[in-house]
């Protein structure tokens, strides 16, 4: 069935790849050519995905603007896509940085600009593939079409050790994914067990409950995935160096949109799919994301690369995030997606600036510059204030959703007088954790001022940094809807929510019933072996009766059935 | 009372906060194209539009509502809704209460004489558009802090504020140092903020199994709410109550704001902004703050004695310490900081002794006296700049300023004798005030002492201050000049004396809105005025649970004495007649049994502050006031002795000789700066440094990371010798392969039979199991009763029990058409066995 | 020298092939057959038969062990061509076109002069084709005489004088872990092979003389290994794969072609669609 | 007195047949030259040939001659194209030495 406005995602799908073939059909030295034509579409694409929330009823929640159509029969894979209140705003972050990006760095691009479009184009495309997919197969592909364009990105418009970063990233990307992969087989012949015939829709993969083991392991072949893309804290070393080595355009994408795959992946795939799981891996990932949180804050204060630096921040940023979803509640959820939206405006942002002064000084080196405010006040001011945002100052966009992941953790325990069982906690000592995790609140201010200071304060060196000049008319038009968008976060975070809200609640609701009830009535597939005293033995999983000592296994399954069927 | 007052469809207060936030927006923006004249003008109407408003409001419908119903007396504008998240609902609400209206006066008016001033001060600046825009912008953020209606709304107010400080003392950002100060206080405030934070979430999580907390964290759910109050006492960790932990992580975030230790390193170097800014930000406003929150919770610091004891003994060790730390400065601005410091001190014991009025009133007069203070110092150093002076700031280079700087010195001289406690200056009185509620403070739980010992630090705390203020006097305007700049300087423009006068003044006479209560003497209200004004909003009873024969559900309030005394007529109490509303005024501390022989006396089951105020006799309280005063003066004797005419050799003999560490210590603010460089700042680098350079760089990367790749690589090497594109040596393989193949299948189990007796049933069946390497199965036959006769045959058979003894069974290799036999013993056949009958 | 011997040997091997594949028939016309020992290459005095009465079906003979009745099918059922034989000569008559198979093959492998090499591979497939006759597969042995024998052969040889070139090195320098480990390797294949073949028992039917062959669904009834049985089979049931292997040859022939064609070297224009500006 | 020698038995053709493909294996194996190679090829092909009719002789299946000359047929055309391939090779590089192609390593 095709829900209403269905045409809304193929068509932001499409936009981005018909572009793609466009630019790659004009001649090779038309730079300029290549240049408008992706902004043409990026923007084209951005006007698009208007119409989602034009089309999108936040009452309903749920999926929407579902579009179905028939894909791989043989599979059963399906090409269906729609958003819920998780993933619409995602998918407008990622169209609404595109255009920017391009905008912002096209200039800085000189070899190759036709491929460089293109594979932003492509990159696009993949991404909110990825973000509005409903079938597993399809999310896979997506995912890993994204993976293709970011390594050219980094590869060919890099810089001096490109090719390493860029086979790093790939590879440690893949390992994840691989793994994934075997994860999405084995749910996709296990669902023929419960829905009948195998199913890779993951709103039908999601009503079955595989036993508990095979959760525990699923879930950690996903999570390894997703937890590579967040980065968590030992599997992040890929991204210092992507980003160091990326052209601003692929530092911008791969801060702004591509790490919040990892979250989204937990939040769409990895948490519903195997709750159990969830429940098990929740304190690791946990106390990680806490230590990621201090650890990248801690080593972005000793970097004197600007990139690597907002690389860590990164890490650290997206800490609040992992966390907050496994505080498995309203606030932690839709925090941590908020904090994913602002961390990809701020970010991106941070990025762009980086850029701007990349292209004037040609160096990322903190102590290359000093006193540049007194030079280039316009872009001091608007840097401030995006480093402000990702800093959390309240009244700007970063501080909601810290504030709000930090409030889920902190208060995911029962309170003094919760009413027994209401709370379900997967974390353990979501108190300590939640104090722990603030504290980044502080670290966040130490290193982003650290760089703000050595950047724009201290005595201006005329004869390195004299002669930049403020920002030009495009660069502004890059950066004013930024903190404009920033803003408007920060001080209306409502509108957001009151779209989310119906999915967390729902996303939340399911995980706990799930979790405390293991997958009792509301799930038709209830093979849950009791583990541990977790999970109440369902009637499906009647103890097999016992076979015959000497019984060849050849010969025990007819008896045992028969034995079934005499019993009373 | 919720009065409405719109204009152009945003509420009143929203303007209050949204005017200035214009201005500085217009200032920041199209600055650089405006005149000075013009920004001045913008940022300075901004400003006096919201004072004006403010003031119509607080002395409009505010007055008009309190004179109805103290109670009601709240104006409450919510905005919009800001964040709303499960049961989590933040209204962006402004609120005024009696509290926030006392603010927003000091705030406004402080804020618009700053600016005025700073027409003057800054006007050869050439970042003039920048600092009005950063004014303003402070004042919005301080308007917000002050008149938030919840914990998180007022966190904004809370962080602006930092934010704004951090800019205005890296103003002149070309100095490393000074942009290093404005870190160093964003920094330190951060680390308060991150208590204050914890704080709030400890509340919510307190409160959040409620869902009476429609407006999650506002103040008046809060503290309104009786079961939200009885959580409070709910002990959380260490036996502690939730209240306790709470208040003191919010008291850590007013320590960090508030510069109280250990966080109050930051206020010092915050002099290295213009001066304007320290007085409006860093002595009248925003480091008032975390007085203002402890006393806007005053009802969670009322149900923890615990955390009042920390921030009374926080607030007594900061004013002790920060008046030591005056004494030695040679820097006009930094002796005012740390005057501030100590005074704050001041009003942190003020509100952790209960005594919330106190507080609030001391913080008025100090940001009278302490705003002319700075803006005096600020004039002096101007003239002295002026003048050719190198280090403007530097008071032994002062002296005899009395000549040059005629308004200026007399004003400075009025707010010296305000801080020192003169009668009848501003200080006197709120500092008398906190003295006397220290003197006769006795929260349940705190033995009788306490309160004493509190007075007598700070009595001493007062002499020091006394001391060190009038030394600066002494040293600034007194005596002689020593420098030349000193003999040259010139009184300042009338744009900064005016402000200086006005301030002067209110120095002067701000203290009589809160005269001391005296049984005897009964002056007009208006001289109780800031008590009773505030009396709706402040905690008046400590909010312990009720005692335990006393238990009545509901939590700690006021009963009926005449019911109370049937169930605990010892319980203590504080008498009140029935006529008159709780903690008006009350008849003192006494038991249940004795109150309730008044008919219809309320009683509440514990002395509130009234109780033990009352207690204190006519006498003592002019006992007290007595010594207060005479402190005060003491200290200014003692200034006039060493320093009467600058610097005298009897100090320097003093510095010399035995005073000479203490003097050391006092010069280097006992060296807090250096410890925290020690224990915390190079650690924190190093750990960094080390983690990136250790964990990060060499065991992910290197090891981990980079150790797989160089593992795969060596497999990848072994590979390349056989992969070596040479036809036959992968013929080779195959041919090996093969033959393992062919050796592996070699081991073939033997062809046998499985046989399962059928429990229920008599019947025996059996299967045939051709060993390996038979694909298909060839003929199978069966002889069932080792009779050498086949009785059956097919490779699965199912024969009834009797006639099944040991079995064999031949099958046939289909391609080599050998014949294998297998026997087993299925059932024993002894021979009188029943089915071996058969 | 060599030459010539490898003359003398090539022709002994023809000769041998050819009689080898008209043995059952000449030997009713007493040919006398020299046998030889086409590896080593000497000729060797010759197992003379005189007077050889006639071959009949001399192979079949069963694993040992059940001797006793397989002589009485004997008696019973004689060969289509009447001709009583104890089947000693046929007997050594395999044994010699074996020799000369296995000669010629290991004559391949094992020669470094290439004509040396097809030489062999000639006298090989002769043996071959007469170890075909003695199995009744007397048009396959034909064939087998005219593809291989004949135009495969020669296309080698063409092969052959168009390179000519004796390989200077002719055993690939494969470790010596590889030889070792791949010698073992393949002798224990063809003992495994061997045994598994002796294994096979053929069935009872097998032990009389080849049936003559019924067309289906007629009463017609062809020779057996004759051109109309091969026929009847290849154009009834075995039609399709006749096709697809028609169809094979043709795209071999095709290809051939394509591959030996010499390549034109025409240097294509580099394409540099945007070089102007 | 039944001997190996003279009692001539379907074993002996197939074992003949075994020994024939060996030695074409060992021929692919050791040799480099292509043209030994592909004549190796065509031994083993032939060895197969003859198992296979002698098992047609042995079940009296004559279907196994029409499989016999499908094999030669295909060995025909493969050794054709084989052969091509060869002449093409050695026009390119003046040898035909398998262990020198080695222009797809790397």
């Amino acid at each position: 069935m095709q829900g209403q406005g269905a045409f809304v995602l193929p068509l932001i799908l499409a936009l981005p790849l018909l572009g793609a073939i466009l630019v790659m059909c004009t001649p090779r030295t038309e730079s300029t050519l290549h240049r408008g034509i992706g902004l043409t579409f990026t923007t084209a694409t951005f006007l698009a995905s208007l119409f989602v929330l034009r089309y999108y009823n936040p009452q309903l929640g749920g999926m929407q603007l579902v579009f179905d159509v028939e894909w791989i029969p043989g599979l059963g894979a399906h090409f269906k896509t729609g958003v819920d209140g998780i993933s619409i705003f995602l998918v407008l972050l990622t169209t609404f940085l595109m255009p920017l990006t391009l905008l912002g760095t096209g200039r800085a691009i000189e070899k190759h600009v036709r491929e460089f479009i293109a594979a932003m184009l492509v990159l696009e495309a993949g991404m909110l593939g990825a973000f509005i997919a409903l079938d597993i197969f399809l999310f896979y592909v997506c995912w890993e079409v994204m993976l293709i364009p970011m390594y050219l990105l980094i590869g060919i418009w890099g810089g001096q050790r490109r090719l390493y970063a860029s086979i790093k990233f790939v590879i440690y990307t893949m390992v994840g994914s691989l793994l994934m992969l075997v994860a999405i087989f084995y749910v996709y012949v296990q669902s023929a067990d419960v829905l009948g015939t195998s199913t890779t829709d993951i709103i039908e993969l999601q009503r079955v409950a595989l036993p508990y083991n095979a959760q525990v392991w699923c879930f950690a072949a996903f999570a390894l995935a997703f937890a590579i893309k967040v980065p968590l804290f030992p599997l992040h070393t890929w991204l210092p160096d992507a980003h160091v080595e990326a052209p601003t355009a692929g530092s911008v994408i791969l801060a702004g949109v591509l790490l919040k795959f990892g979250i989204f992946g937990f939040l769409r795939y990895a948490m519903p799919l195997f709750p159990h799981g969830a429940e098990v891996w929740a304190p690791t990932i946990a106390v990680l994301s806490v230590i990621g949180i201090i650890y990248g804050a801690l080593v972005a204060f000793a970097q004197d690369d600007v990139k690597k630096l907002v690389a860590y921040s990164s890490v650290s940023h997206l800490g609040f995030c992992a966390l907050g979803i496994f505080a498995l509640n309203e606030y932690g959820v839709s925090g941590s997606i908020y904090a994913m939206l602002s961390h990809g405006l701020t970010t991106g942002g941070l990025f762009l600036g980086i850029g701007v002064l990349y292209e004037r000084r040609h160096t990322r080196r903190l102590a290359e510059y000093g006193g540049v405010w007194k030079v280039m006040p316009v872009f001091a001011g608007l840097f401030l204030i995006i480093v402000m945002g990702s800093a959390g100052l309240p009244a700007l966009s970063g501080f909601v959703g810290e504030f709000l992941t930090l409030l889920g953790t902190f208060t995911a325990g029962p309170g003094p007088k919760d009413v027994a069982g209401q709370t379900v906690t997967i974390i353990p000592h979501p108190m300590l954790l939640g104090a722990l995790a603030t504290t980044g609140v502080i670290l966040g201010a130490v290193y982003l001022l650290y760089m703000f200071q050595k950047v724009f304060f201290g005595k201006l060196d005329p004869g390195r940094n004299g002669h930049l000049r403020d920002l030009s008319g495009r660069e502004l038009g890059v950066f004013v809807p930024l903190v404009i968008g920033i803003f408007a976060m920060g001080l209306f975070p409502r509108p957001f929510q009151r779209v989310m809200e119906p999915s967390v609640a729902a996303f939340v609701g399911d995980m706990k019933s799930r979790i405390r009830e293991c997958d009792g009535p509301a799930h038709r597939y209830g093979q849950m072996l009791p583990v541990d005293g977790k999970c109440a033995p369902l009637a499906q999983a009647a103890a097999k009766p016992p076979g015959v000592a000497q019984a060849a296994p050849a010969a025990q399954v007819p008896q045992a059935a028969q034995a079934q069927g005499g019993a009373p | 009372m919720d009065i409405s007052i719109k204009f152009w469809g945003l509420p009143l207060l929203a303007w209050i906060v949204l005017l200035p936030t214009i201005g500085a927006t217009a200032n920041l923006v199209f600055g650089r194209w405006l005149s000075r004249g013009a920004v001045y003008t913008i940022a300075i109407a901004a400003v006096a539009a919201a004072a004006g408003i403010a003031a119509y409001l607080v002395f409009g419908p505010l007055l008009t509502a309190f004179k109805q119903a103290p109670a009601t007396a709240v104006i409450d504008q919510p905005v919009y809704t800001w964040i709303e998240v499960g049961k989590l609902k933040l209204d962006l609400v402004f609120r005024l209460d009696t509290l926030s209206a006392v603010m927003i006066l000091i705030v406004t008016f402080v804020g618009l004489l700053i600016h005025i001033y700073s027409t003057g001060y800054m006007a050869s600046d050439p970042r003039y558009a920048a600092f009005f825009g950063y004014l303003n912008l402070f004042m919005a953020a301080m308007l917000v802090l002050v008149l938030a209606g919840n914990m998180p709304v007022m966190f904004i107010g809370w962080e602006g504020v930092g934010l704004c400080s951090f800019l205005l003392i890296g103003f002149w950002y070309e100095n490393e140092s000074y942009a290093t100060a404005g870190r160093k206080a964003f920094v330190v405030n951060r680390i308060g903020d991150f208590s204050f934070l914890l704080g709030m979430f400890l509340l919510f999580w307190a409160t959040k199994d409620y869902t009476a907390g429609s407006n999650a964290l506002d103040f008046r759910e809060l503290a309104g709410n009786s079961q939200i109050q009885s959580t409070y006492v709910t002990s959380l960790w260490g036996g502690e109550r939730l209240a306790a932990w709470a208040g003191i992580f919010l008291f850590i975030g007013a320590c960090g704001k508030s510069a109280q230790i250990p966080l109050f390193v930051w206020l010092p170097d915050a002099m290295a902004g213009p001066t304007p800014v320290s007085a409006l930000i860093h002595a009248a406003t925003m480091v008032t703050a975390g007085v203002y929150m402890v006393v806007r919770l005053s009802f969670l610091y009322a149900s923890s004695t615990t955390a009042l004891a920390v921030v009374a003994a926080i607030g007594l060790v900061t004013s002790l310490a920060a008046a030591f730390m005056a004494f030695a400065q040679t820097d006009l601005k930094k002796v005012l900081a740390y005057s501030t410091v100590s005074q704050l001190g001041f009003m942190f014991v003020a509100a952790g002794t209960g005594n919330w009025v106190a507080a609030i009133f001391h913080l008025g007069t100090h940001a009278f006296f302490k705003a002319c203070l700075f803006l005096g110092a600020g004039s002096v150093m101007h003239a002295m700049e002026h003048a050719g002076s190198h280090a403007p700031g530097d008071i032994m280079q002062m002296g005899g300023l009395r000549k040059r700087l005629p308004i200026t010195r007399a004003t400075f001289m009025v707010s010296c004798l305000a801080i020192a406690g003169i009668f009848p200056f501003a200080g006197f009185f709120s500092k008398d005030e906190i003295l006397g509620g220290a003197w006769s403070v006795e929260p349940p739980g705190w033995p009788w002492w306490t309160g004493k010992v509190f007075w007598a630090g700070l009595l001493i705390a007062a002499l020091g201050t006394a001391f060190y203020m009038w030394r600066l006097y002494f040293l600034v305007f007194g005596g002689e000049a020593r420098s030349k700049p000193a003999g040259e300087a010139h009184e300042s423009p009338p744009a900064m004396t005016g402000p200086l006068i006005v301030l002067a003044f209110l120095a002067t006479i701000a203290g009589f809105i809160g005269l001391p209560h005296l049984k005897g003497v009964h002056p007009p209200a208006i001289t109780h005025g800031l008590a009773t004004w505030l009396e709706p909003v402040v905690s008046n009873e400590w909010n312990d649970p009720p005692p335990k024969e006393a238990k009545i559900a509901g939590g700690p309030e006021s009963r009926l004495a005449s019911d109370l005394a049937k169930k605990a007529p010892d319980a203590p109490c504080c008498c009140v007649p029935g006529d008159q509303a709780p903690g008006a005024s009350a008849e003192g501390a006494t038991t249940a049994k004795q109150c309730a022989q008044k008919p219809g006396a309320m009683c509440a089951l514990s002395p509130t502050k009234h109780c033990v105020l009352e207690e204190t006799s006519d006498g003592t309280t002019y006992l007290l006031m007595l010594i207060a005063f005479s402190i005060g003066g003491l200290g200014i004797l003692l200034a006039w002795l060493f320093y009467a005419r600058g610097p005298s050799k009897t100090v320097d003999r003093l510095v010399a000789g035995p005073l000479g560490p203490v003097y050391e210590a006092s010069k280097h603010k006992l060296w807090f700066d250096e410890v925290y460089d020690q224990i915390i700042v190079r650690p924190f680098k190093i750990a960094a440094r080390g983690l990136f350079e250790i964990v990060d760089r060499f065991v992910i990367d290197t090891v981990a990371v980079n150790g797989t790749a160089f593992v795969i690589g060596l497999f990848g090497r072994i590979a390349r010798w056989v992969q070596n594109g040479q036809v036959q040596r992968y013929l080779v393989g195959i041919v090996i392969g093969a033959a393992l193949v062919f050796l592996v299948a070699q081991w073939e189990h033997k062809a046998t039979f499985e046989y399962e007796i059928d429990p229920s049933g008599n019947t025996v069946r059996l299967v045939a199991d051709p060993g390996g390497g038979l694909s298909t199965l060839g003929k199978v036959e069966w002889d069932l009763d080792s009779d050498g006769r086949i009785d059956a045959v097919g490779p699965e058979i199912t024969a009834r029990r009797g006639d099944v003894g040991t079995v064999t069974m031949w099958i046939e290799d289909p391609i080599s058409r050998k014949r294998i036999s297998v026997t087993r013993v299925v059932i024993e056949k002894t021979p009188d066995s029943p089915e071996g009958s058969k | 020298m060599m030459t010539r011997l490898l003359i003398l040997i090539t022709s002994a091997a023809v000769a041998l092939g050819a009689a080898g594949a008209l043995a059952p028939r000449l030997a009713a016309a007493q040919v006398q057959l020299q046998p030889a020992q086409p590896a080593a290459g000497q000729p060797q005095p010759a197992q003379v038969q005189p007077a050889q009465p006639g071959l009949q079906n001399p192979t079949l003979q069963p694993a040992p062990g059940e001797r006793a009745p397989r002589v009485t099918v004997l008696k019973r059922a004689p060969h289509s061509d009447r001709i009583e034989s104890n089947g000693k000569g046929m007997a050594l008559l395999f044994w010699a076109f074996a020799l000369v198979t296995i000669g010629g093959a290991l004559f391949v492998v094992t020669r470094r002069n290439l004509i040396a090499a097809v030489m062999g591979m000639v006298g090989s497939f002769m043996g071959i084709a007469a170890v075909y006759m003695m199995l009744y597969a007397s048009f396959l042995s034909v064939i087998q005489m005219l593809v291989y024998a004949g135009a495969i052969m020669v296309l080698f040889v063409f092969v052959i004088m168009i390179l000519n070139r004796p390989e200077d090195e002719p055993v690939a320098p494969s470790g010596r872990a590889g030889q070792i480990l791949g010698g073992a390797a393949m002798l224990y294949l063809v003992g495994r092979l061997v045994m598994t073949l002796i294994n096979v028992q053929a069935p009872e039917s097998a032990l009389a003389p080849p049936a003559p062959v019924t067309v289906p669904g007629t009463a017609i009834q062809h020779e057996w290994g004759s051109v109309k049985a091969v026929g009847t089979d290849l154009f009834g049931p075995g039609l399709f794969p006749f096709e697809a292997i028609s169809i094979l040859l043709l795209v071999a022939v095709v290809g051939a072609i394509a591959i030996a064609r010499p390549l034109h070297e025409d240097p294509e224009p580099e394409g540099d669609a945007g070089a102007a500006p | 007195m039944s001997n190996i020698l003279f009692d001539v038995g379907y074993e002996h053709f197939l074992v003949l047949a075994a020994v024939l493909f060996l030695i074409g294996v060992g021929g692919v194996l050791v040799r480099r030259n292509a043209l030994i190679i592909l004549m190796s090829v065509e031994l083993m092909l032939n060895a197969a040939n003859m198992t296979v009719l002698t098992f047609a002789r042995m079940w009296g299946d004559i279907s196994g001659h029409t499989f016999a000359l499908m094999v030669i047929a295909v060995a025909a055309a493969e050794a054709s194209v084989g052969l091509a391939i060869v002449v093409a090779v050695f026009r390119g590089r003046r040898n035909v030495d398998v262990d020198r192609l080695t222009t797809l390593r790397h």
